[in-house]
């Protein structure tokens, strides 16, 4: 046990000797990783922060139910009553005819326009808020609470919220198509960096093997160096995204504010890091196990 | 200790380069293999170290077939043999020290241990004094001698040399041949390729001859 | 100047044999650069296609000016001939009263409403785009033109372009932070696949020297091998970033149109392919200039 | 033609290969240099190369100081020399044909050329049938040859070779000294290390001894 511990010491002291003997080579291949991994992040945080903001905005379909002119309490009531069964329902506010009418002075340029009608012509209304994603379950309660007594008529923003779903789809496969090719570049990375090593390490491997080194004894220190390699290009990467974060925030401002609503972005917290940490020292040990098994055939049967 | 029976080895490119060789080594032996370059010595000493498979026939070491023995088990077997080749094989990027230190990290020996038998066997070449230094700092006779360092540091049951004084002068040769003749004497099971068998010239030597990879001449068993 | 010619074509040759020698491994490598080039590139395309879509939408301010409800024709004709020598204005339209109303009819629930007025209170109106990025100069028209004879009052949306404006300017900055990470991580590449290239024929070349080889000798395959995996790079860069763009608009769908007029996003034209290839070959060429002369040195004086 | 005068090579380590050394080799002579296992002989061959830089006294090469010589202008000298390593230093991932053929490569001679020049070096070292094999398939005399076919298929005015009968034979390393007799007949100058110098034994071969860096002997001079 101890021999196998001293064993395991010794290949990771040659793994990190390894890497800092070759400063500058090491240092460019870590931020070459860092760099790959830095960009699927940076999408992660950004898809995060926009379905922050869709969330609480356009992703969730509106619709609008228009009181007749004549509703009463108990119609409201009646109405309300229905909307609280109903599943597709996100959350449902009740917009006095008084409080539009304030609304419509506040809109651009109609202050003189309301004070001249001497009345208010606007109905009262439901604003109804769907779930995510649950365009459709909307669209059905549409064509039902149209027929409900009370309700004047039903209107959806349908496609708005369906444009908005599309692109926020559209930006989850580009960022499933980035994640794939980075992770692949990673790996291929690692593949590259250890086959490279194992080259360059020729002569001590063969001589290894000739003087009774087991397979596991040489594969040992590869492997630390494809997990260290990935680790630390997450952290690298991980450094990059909350830099630029920071910096996105700064220059965006007060539009920051449009997107988060106390104007700071998300960024990755202790369970994304450690996600991260995870898939990139993973990814590493596999490149570099599919490089040492590959690249080690070579040198059978001697 | 070390038997081939029926030993053809055919190279892909058709040379034959031992044919139908049969010869065993006792236990406690010291065998001179001796012939032209191209003979076949290198590869005889390469099957005995399983380095090279035969053909045909078969090859036993310590009473294990090298041709059906488990690949986990032939690292073991290996840890057993002190190789000395042709070409050296030292690492350039790594001291003298480490270079002879080699077999006993890969066997697990602890630290303090490797410190003493590494110079140990640098005494035994005379060549203490360069311990801290680069293999290619080294002239070709002092690098063969680290090359012979390397493989007596573990003290090995067998040492397999292929042409251990072929950089030497007649001096230092001596040396070496004093150096095996001790070992030797101490029961460690010697094969030592040569092309100058004169400076081992001896009565405890058997002299084995390869002409073309077939066994021309072979001493009688002395253990 | 015909051996000159075939020494180069020699080297040459040696580059392409070098990669498709490793298959594998040199596919693995162009597929990182590929990929690295591909981010700034994909980057560089979905900001033409934004900045298309904010020039003509929101990051021109527009300007209203809402006319007195007693202007007539002549004072309609003053305030234009006002607005058309303006410096700060990109383009500008009439909108009459009737015009107004119809769209407000149109609007959502309003039409009820409309028909109750009985008659029009909208009053008649400028709408003033300005130049793009041209925000204050807006504003100072804004207190200008609330002071015109006839202006009833100006009303500007500036809040809103600047956002737009910060966002974009945004968008920017990382589009530079990413193209310069991204052009470093290409040279690290080259720099260290060349680098192991000459670490793997460190004998070739200690040899090639000691027999008479000259440095630009032994330098030319290099340059030409890092050369080669830049423009490789650049290709399949290409491939990736255009076969991406027609996926993102297939499941944009209808929301493409949003962002294009036509539903076609916009692509890499010649100009951008050539100089993407310019500029990757001479990365390329750079860092394996770079690891050329940095590690030859190790040679001296051999 | 080669002119080492008061030459000291003093390794960083502290050691003096080569001290005070004045040795002068004339146009078409056969020097052999001789002494003990470390005496400096490669040392010497390397500092007529060019390989080490002397760390005092002058070293000329065909009347150029290769002290001061321009960098530029190394190459172009050393295409006139052909060199043997003590350690082969053959390319183990290419073919005994592009080994060879290297020099001439270098040298940019056309493609026509190159393949007849090659055969006829490998001929004259007896390998000509393993022009498409690889080194590592050689037999250690076989790979001395190939590095000897090597330094003359461009026809160097001057063979500075190491030990390169080490690995051989007795009756190989006769054909190599027929052969290193021969490019002597026809006028190419000979510096040849060895530490079996009865081999090349001969009126018309100028042996010189070193002993730890020291000139102790020096035959005269005979172009
Ligand atoms: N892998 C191989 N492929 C083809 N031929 C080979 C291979 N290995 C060895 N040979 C050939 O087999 C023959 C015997 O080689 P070996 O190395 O055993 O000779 P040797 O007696 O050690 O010679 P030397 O004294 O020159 O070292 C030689 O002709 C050699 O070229
Ligand atoms: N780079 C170096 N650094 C330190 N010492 C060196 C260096 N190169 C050579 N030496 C030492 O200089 C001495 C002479 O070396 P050289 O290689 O010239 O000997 P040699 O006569 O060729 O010996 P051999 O017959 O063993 O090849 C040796 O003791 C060697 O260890
Ligand atoms: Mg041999
Ligand atoms: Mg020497």
């Amino acid at each position: 046990m101890s021999r196998l511990l001293r064993e395991h010491g010794l290949a990771f002291q040659d793994a990190l000797r390894r890497l800092g003997g070759q400063f500058v080579a090491a240092f460019l291949n870590l931020l070459v990783i860092g760099i790959a991994l830095s960009l699927p992040l940076a999408m992660y945080v950004v898809l995060g922060n926009v379905s922050d903001f869709s969330r609480q905005a356009a992703a969730e379909p509106q619709l609008t139910l228009f009181l007749r002119p004549d509703a009463d309490a108990t119609v409201a009531r009646n109405i309300e009553s229905r909307l609280k069964g109903h599943a597709a329902i996100g959350r449902y506010q009740f917009v006095a005819k008084a409080v539009a009418l304030e609304d419509l002075k506040k809109a651009a340029g109609l202050s003189g326009i309301v004070e001249e009608l001497g009345r208010n012509p606007l109905p009262d209304a439901y604003v109804v808020t769907g779930r995510p994603d649950g365009a459709e379950a909307l669209e059905a309660l549409r064509s039902e609470a149209a027929t409900w007594p009370g309700v004047d008529h039903a209107q959806l923003d349908t496609l708005w919220a369906r444009q908005v779903e599309a692109v926020i789809r559209g930006g989850r496969t580009v960022v499933v198509i980035l994640g794939s090719l980075l992770g692949v570049a990673l790996v291929a990375i690692t593949f590259n960096t250890i086959r490279l090593q194992i080259l360059g390490r020729r002569e001590e491997i063969e001589v290894s093997k000739l003087i009774g080194a087991t397979n596991a004894f040489i594969r040992r220190p590869f492997l630390y160096l494809g997990t260290l390699q990935g680790l630390i290009g997450a952290c690298i990467a991980w450094g990059l995204v909350m830099f630029a974060v920071g910096v996105l925030e700064r220059e965006l401002g007060v539009a920051a504010s449009l997107i988060a609503q106390d104007g700071v972005l998300r960024r990755l917290d202790i369970r994304d890091t450690i996600a991260l940490a995870v898939l990139a020292g993973g990814l590493g040990w596999f490149g570099a196990w599919l490089s040492v098994t590959l690249h080690l055939r070579r040198f059978e049967p001697v | 200790m070390i038997t081939l029976s029926g030993v053809t080895k055919r190279h892909p490119g058709g040379q034959e380069a031992v044919r139908r060789l049969d010869l065993s080594v006792a236990r406690g032996e010291f065998v001179l293999l001796t012939g032209h370059s191209g003979a076949g010595k290198s590869t005889v000493l390469k099957l005995m170290a399983g380095i090279e498979r035969p053909t045909e026939g078969t090859v036993t070491v310590s009473g294990q077939d090298l041709g059906t023995i488990r690949s986990g088990a032939l690292p073991y077997l290996r840890r057993n043999l002190g190789l000395v080749f042709q070409d050296h094989k030292l690492l350039l990027d790594r001291s003298v020290f480490d270079n002879v230190a080699l077999p006993l990290r890969i066997a697990g020996f602890p630290g303090a241990d490797i410190g003493k038998r590494v110079r140990a066997a640098l005494d035994r070449v005379g060549l203490l004094d360069r311990e801290r230094g680069d293999p290619v700092t080294l002239s070709g006779g002092e690098q063969q001698r680290v090359c012979i360092a390397r493989a007596i540091v573990h003290r090995p049951a067998v040492v397999l040399a292929d042409e251990p004084t072929a950089n030497l002068d007649e001096a230092y040769a001596l040396e070496i041949v004093g150096l095996f003749r001790r070992l030797h004497e101490v029961g460690v099971t010697l094969v030592v390729s040569t092309h100058s068998p004169t400076a081992f010239g001896d009565a405890r030597v058997r002299e084995v001859a390869l002409r073309q990879g077939i066994l021309v001449r072979s001493g009688e068993a002395r253990a």
